[in-house]
């Protein structure tokens, strides 16, 4: 029996929640990027499992992947821009020492 | 003479009003040079007074009260319609008379008495506006407007009780002035408040016929016509709201001769009268007149045994003969109440205009400065001595006539209040004798070069004592009560000779007689010495030395530790520590409080994302959980 | 059958790797693992019958993105420092199972409209006809070239020395 | 657009014009902030002459689709009250301006928010949808938070931010009013709530007596009504003279018009049942504003504290629930509008010539400014309620009305606040004594008296304190048809 569109979902909740938990715990900003990439992918593969499931034929799933690939491409080049600049100015990366955002 | 046209009544008040506006907005642009000022606001009243005197000449040969309609001042379709009009009765056409003759004569006066003084335009243009808003008073039909007029004059009171208000003490008396006879103005405005509400209407006519009617009865029209004397209280300088009127005589003297002893503080006297219809149906209100008024007149008459300032004795005089005046309207005369006004108003007058001329020329108001002015200023002397014997009540002269009127009235109605009557009358003859000796009596002391005033001072002083001798003749045939309803006419004979002949006349003139005898003895022959009598009565002296220490209970402890740093000061507190300071502290509890929740805000971006994700978790568990 | 092997084999590739990431305490080895985790999902796109998608994932994901991660660890020269994490653990932990949990529960007990239609194969002319055909996409298309230029030009911009 | 329109928005185009021609100087600022306030006032005028005193009603109405899936409009107009609220208002506006025509920082700032601020307060008045009045309502704070705080003095951020803080908390409350009423009518419409009798509502989200509650509470803390009021001498006291001018003689009538127009006009049986409450509010404003007016030391304060005086006055009047109460309270909000707006005038002019603003430091200036304590001593009659001014008309006014109003214990509430006029002679009658009378000090003695233009604006003020105090047909005229048709939901 072929899996079904639960256990992509599920698969892709996984990864999700893997990929939020580094989000939130890693102080490396590299690696807060990489979880994020996780996390897009795990959403990439449940759009992609709805567009196979529920919509075969019209494929709207897969096209939101497309723009969801595209604007993760963008988003990483512009998160690492701001990461090397970063360390640039600071020569760190470690998030816990770069909290200008306090008030 | 020919009836006077309705609407020439109007040109009455009009005149001075016109005056005030033209002195005080025409006289500097139009470059009118500043010495004319007196003539213009003299020629005004002149005018005023020529036209009051027609008119009560038409009252005395038809003895009518008309109504002169006037315009819709303020009105509200159904619940408020005030219309100005125009009352004209005996009543209204003397003090017209009055207001207008005085007012008159003390601005004449005054052209004397205040010259070279600066902006004396300010000065004319407040006495013009005064005599408006006192001729306005006594003619209007309508309680409010009357009230409107009732508070200008006082206003104008204020303005020249003030008129160097560079003197501190003058500017401190005029503040008090206004703001004591204000009291009083609560009381009336709440009659006025009360009367409305019962009877929907201002006019005083229409009240009176409902009044009549037993429309309003009972408590309603007691607490009416209390509320009305307590307006009459404060304008009249009645005790307990006597205590501005003294002060008050740091205005110029020509005020103090019009405004507070002629014709404003006999404005209460007035009102009374008006309202008399309201009065007739409240026993208590009548009794509570009576009784105050007598209460006024000793009181004031013993203060005023002690006073060195000679305007001082002539205030507490003036508050004295208003008790009196009150007396006869509480045992239920308005018309003798009024005739004792009318002869007041001369003699009193004219008794200011001598402190003043005597003023002119010494410089000072202190007695114990003065003496020996009779011979340097002989008219001043005469005329103020002629004052004297009519304030005391000294037949022919016309404080005689009214006084004994009120003397045998109190006679007849109340014992208790005849005694305190006659216990007054003695104490007026005293004081103001006193006063006499100290001033013309005596030697002249080096230090003054005194002189007679002008002419100018002088010939409305003579002119008042003619009347103040020939005031009380008016009434010799008991025309003038019978004009305002009191009938008893009888021979002019009867009228001046015939009074002597009641023991009464002689009970009083005798009175009066040992009071001018004892102050002959003490102050111009020195047969018993006044230290002395200080230190035999030293107790009873100090109390009426210290005015009965009214001013410091009103002011130090009533109005300023009780009031002004008590209660006052408490609700300031309040107000910034309470109200203010809760605001504050709200204020101050958020900003600490996120003081302490701000630290949540650590900069942190992934605290931040795990706070956004506890909050999806907490949606989404609601949704199932709801679901 | 096989596509039952494949699903279960690369979801627990995709999830080991992922997993791997977090655990690695070598930065460049959680980078390639990242890698490995991009690789396991183009296979899944491939079982759910998207061809197209799984190339892009491996030529875009694979091809730039990882290899631009990895660059970019070199040049900070962050990898001698390890993969610390902060002190957010614990709760963190317990939020994602959370999630996972909520997650879990709501697709095992939503009844999903599934199509029983045989999916489109090959699914690139459908795509394009979706991505640029008459009642398509065209319009976000060309948004995503002015955001992809909008990041080049951003990206200079800060990377520009000053 | 109508006249209405015009009235509103041009002084907002004269702002837009200041604030966005580059290199504008203080001079042709000055200029353009005068037009953009005279026409205005000229057009008020002209239409305080057309409006139909016969009619009544809501006139020069005008109608334009604004949000329509909320049943929200583009709707003013005018009665009798807003109208002379209208006149008064662009009559004040036009004085501010002359009042700062020689103020020299941030010229172009100033003048913008300043006309701002009108714009804001006449859209008050003229809104006839409760969403459209609320919004001029709230826009209100923007021009006075900034015109206390750049050109105050004194704890002036702390005032600017107490008020800003103070009429947020109102019209939150008041926000919640709206639309709790909305959510219950289905329309955000004046004159169409006027139709509708909500006591005949039965299923409200809330209680009518409570969204008579929400209203209140928004307008009393502009009124203020206590214990609201504390923002009110700070403020007042902080501001420069314009904006305290504008603060005091039109922004806190927006409080008792707004009573008028909504608590009292869609809540007659809730003002009735809460009257005494109200009442005995007004009683303790008069009493309690008046007494700590008495302990002020600074002249501007002082004045301020008068206001809250005063303005329970309008609150007495307001729910007095009588024909007459109501005239006496919306004369009272014109009257005290005028006086007050002479008296911050002339403590302006006062605190400019002589840097100086406590009470016990000046003293005897009589002298030194004649024609200044002749224009204080007039304020200051007009404060005390002396006839011929226009402070009297209204107070008595409202004692008659309040003294006959059918609410429990009206009457001893009335005799209460009868003591105002006590109060008021005595702090008026001292701050005279102190500032103006005495011995001339000679610190002062090279201080200089009124200007022409100063004089000029001033005159504004006395003649229509004097003119609606001699004359008061002149605006009861137009005010009757309003208050008689809301006077008779109590049955007159």
């Amino acid at each position: 029996m072929a899996p079904g569109l639960e256990e992509y979902l599920i698969l892709s909740a996984l990864l999700f929640s893997i990929g939020l938990f580094g989000a939130i715990t890693k102080r490396s900003a590299v690696v807060i990027l990489i979880c994020i990439e996780i996390m897009l992918v795990a959403v990439n593969i449940a759009l992609v499992a709805f567009s196979r499931f529920i919509t075969p034929v019209e494929l709207t799933g897969q096209a939101f992947a497309v723009f969801v690939i595209v604007v993760a491409a963008a988003e990483v080049a512009v998160g690492l821009a701001i990461i090397l600049t970063l360390y640039r100015q600071r020569h760190t990366i470690d998030t816990k020492k770069v909290d200008l955002l306090k008030w | 003479m020919n009836s006077m046209p309705e609407m020439l009544t109007w040109i009455i008040p009009a005149l001075p009003l016109a005056a005030f506006l033209m002195l005080l907005l025409l006289m500097r642009p139009l470059k009118i040079k500043s010495n004319l000022n007196g003539y213009v606001s003299i020629a005004a009243t002149a005018m005023s007074f020529f036209f009051s005197t027609w008119l009560l000449v038409n009252i005395v040969q038809t003895a009518e009260t008309k109504f002169i309609p006037g315009f819709s001042w303020l009105s509200l379709e159904g619940a408020i319609d005030i219309q100005v009009g125009l009352i004209v009765d005996s009543l209204t056409a003397i003090m017209l008379v009055v207001v207008t003759l005085i007012s008159l004569l003390v601005q004449i006066y005054s052209l004397g008495y205040m010259h070279g003084s600066k902006s004396l335009n300010r000065y004319f243009a407040f006495i013009s506006l005064f005599t408006m808003a006192m001729l306005g008073l006594v003619m209007a039909d309508n309680l409010l407007i009357m009230f409107m007029f009732w508070e200008i004059v006082g206003l104008c009171s204020y303005q020249l009780i003030g008129f160097w208000f560079h003197r501190p003490p003058a500017a401190r008396a005029a503040r008090k002035a206004f703001f004591i006879t204000r009291i009083g103005d609560f009381g009336f405005l709440a009659a006025i408040l009360l009367i409305f509400n019962a009877t929907g209407t201002f006019n005083i006519s229409e009240v009176h016929s409902l009044a009549a009617s037993g429309v309003i009865a009972g408590t309603t029209i007691t607490w009416a016509c209390l509320g009305i004397f307590m307006g009459a209280m404060g304008k009249s300088a009645q005790f307990p709201l006597h205590t501005w009127l003294p002060d008050a005589m740091e205005g110029p003297t020509p005020v103090s001769a019009l405004i507070h002893a002629a014709t404003m503080v006999a404005a209460g006297v007035f009102l009374v009268g008006r309202m008399y219809p309201l009065f007739e149906h409240s026993e208590a209100a009548l009794t509570t007149v009576a009784v105050i008024g007598a209460i006024t007149a000793l009181f004031a008459g013993t203060i005023a045994l002690a006073m060195n300032d000679i305007k001082k004795v002539l205030a507490y005089s003036t508050i004295s003969q208003l008790g009196f005046m009150m007396i006869a309207l509480g045992l239920g005369s308005v018309a003798i109440a009024i005739f004792h006004l009318f002869t007041h108003a001369f003699f009193k007058a004219l008794l200011f205009m001598g402190a003043g001329s005597v003023n002119h020329s010494t410089g000072t108001f202190d007695m114990r400065k003065m003496g020996g002015l009779a011979r340097p200023m002989p008219w001043t002397c005469a005329t103020f001595v002629i004052g004297s014997l009519s304030l005391a009540g000294i037949w022919p002269m016309a404080g005689f006539f009214s006084k004994e009127e009120i003397l045998l009235s109190a006679f007849n109605n109340h014992p208790l209040l005849f005694v305190l009557a006659i216990i007054a009358a003695f104490l007026t003859a005293l004081y103001i004798f006193r006063a006499v000796f100290m001033t013309f009596g005596g030697q002249v002391q080096s230090r003054f070069k005194p002189h007679e005033s002008g002419k100018v001072m002088v010939i409305p002083m003579s002119l008042l004592a003619i009347l103040a001798i020939s005031a009380g003749y008016f009434n010799a045939t008991g025309g003038f009560l019978k004009l305002l309803g009191d009938d008893h006419t009888h021979s002019w004979i009867y009228g001046i000779f015939g009074v002597l002949g009641h023991p009464l006349a002689w009970a009083s003139l005798l009175i009066a007689g040992s009071g001018i005898f004892l102050a002959y003895a003490i102050y111009q022959r020195r047969w018993i010495s006044s230290r002395k009598i200080a230190r035999r009565f030293g107790f009873f002296y100090t109390i009426v030395f210290h005015k009965y220490w009214i001013d410091e209970l009103y002011e130090k402890y009533l109005g300023n530790k009780l009031l002004n740093s008590g209660l006052f000061n408490l609700f300031n507190k309040f107000d910034s520590k309470v109200v203010d300071g809760t605001v504050d502290d709200v204020a101050r509890l958020n900003l600490n409080s996120s003081k302490i929740l701000r630290l949540v805000q650590n900069g942190n971006l992934q605290t931040y994302a795990m706070a956004f994700m506890i909050g999806v978790a907490a949606l989404a568990l609601m949704v199932i959980l709801v679901n | 059958m096989g596509l039952q092997i494949a699903f279960w084999v690369l979801a627990l590739i995709a999830v080991g790797s992922s997993a791997g990431v977090i655990l690695q305490k070598n930065l460049f080895r959680a980078a390639l693992l990242l890698v490995v985790c991009f690789l396991a999902s183009a296979g899944i796109f491939v079982t759910l019958s998207a061809d197209f998608l799984a190339a892009v994932q491996v030529i875009i994901n694979v091809g730039a993105v990882a290899i631009l991660i990895i660059m970019s660890i070199m040049l900070t020269r962050e990898v001698t420092r390890g993969s610390p994490s902060n002190r957010l653990g614990a709760p963190a932990f317990v939020i994602s199972a959370l999630i996972v949990f909520i997650l879990v529960f709501s697709i095992l007990t939503t009844a999903w409209p599934i199509s029983g239609a045989e999916p489109a194969q090959p699914t690139t002319s459908v795509l394009a006809q979706i991505l640029i055909g008459d009642p398509g996409f065209i319009l976000i298309i060309q948004m995503s070239a002015i955001l992809l230029l909008s990041t080049i030009i951003g990206a200079i911009v800060l990377m520009k020395e000053k | 657009m109508g006249i209405l329109s015009i009235i509103i928005f041009l002084p907002v185009a004269g702002a837009i014009l200041i604030a966005l021609i580059p290199g504008l100087n203080a001079r042709l600022t000055r200029y353009i902030a005068m037009l953009s306030t005279i026409v205005p006032f000229s057009l008020s005028l002209y239409l305080f002459g057309k409006y139909d005193r016969v009619l009544g009603g809501f006139q020069f109405e005008e109608f334009a689709s604004w949000i329509p899936a909320i049943n929200a409009n583009y709707h003013i107009g005018v009665d009798g009250l807003s109208l002379t609220l209208i006149v008064l208002t662009t009559l004040l506006a036009f004085i501010s301006i002359l009042v700062s025509w020689k103020l020299n920082f941030r010229v172009r700032a100033f003048f913008a928010w300043l006309l701002v601020l009108q714009a804001s307060i006449i859209g008050v008045f003229a809104s006839l949808d409760l969403l459209l009045f609320f919004i001029f309502w709230e826009i209100e704070v923007i021009p006075m938070y900034f015109l206390i705080a750049t050109w105050g003095s004194g704890r002036k951020e702390y005032s600017a931010m107490k008020y800003v803080l103070y009429t947020l908390f109102g019209s939150a409350f008041m926000m919640a009013g709206i639309l709790a009423l909305y959510l219950t009518t289905g329309t955000f419409s004046i004159p169409e709530l006027y139709q509708t009798n909500l006591g005949e509502i039965a299923s409200g989200i809330l209680p009518l007596a409570a969204i008579f509650f929400l209203f209140i509470i928004g307008f009393a803390v502009k009124l203020p009504i206590f214990p609201l009021h504390t923002w009110l001498p700070d403020a007042h006291t902080d501001a420069p003279t314009a904006a305290s001018i504008m603060l005091a003689g039109a922004l806190i009538k927006m409080g008792g018009y707004g009573i008028f127009r909504v608590c009292l006009g869609l809540f007659p049986e809730s003002a009735q049942e809460f009257a005494p409450l109200f009442l005995a509010l007004a009683a303790v404003n008069i009493v309690y504003g008046g007494a700590i007016t008495l302990r002020q030391t600074d002249i501007k304060r002082l004045i301020a504290y008068s206001s809250v005086s005063h303005m329970g006055f309008v609150l007495l009047g307001l729910f007095a629930l009588n024909a007459v109460g109501l005239l006496g309270a919306s004369l009272q909000l014109i009257s005290h509008g005028l006086i007050t707006g002479l008296l911050f005038a002339t403590a302006g002019i006062l605190m400019h010539n002589t840097h100086e603003r406590h009470i016990r430091k000046l003293g005897g200036l009589a002298r030194q400014m004649p024609v200044l304590a002749g224009i204080f001593f007039i304020g200051s009659i007009g404060a005390m309620g002396v006839p011929g001014t226009s402070g009297f008309i209204a107070e008595i006014n409202v004692f008659l009305g309040a003294f006959s109003s059918k609410a429990d214990a009206a009457r001893v509430f009335t005799l209460i606040s009868l003591t105002g006029i006590l109060l008021a002679a005595a702090y008026m009658l001292t701050a005279l004594l102190k500032v103006f009378f005495g011995s001339p000090k000679e610190t002062f003695n090279h201080v200089h008296d009124v200007t022409r233009l100063e004089k000029l604006y001033c005159a504004i003020f006395i003649l229509g304190i004097f003119a609606i105090g001699l004359y008061p047909k002149i605006i009861t005229e137009i005010l009757q048809p309003a208050i008689i048709a809301l006077a008779s939901l109590w049955g007159g």
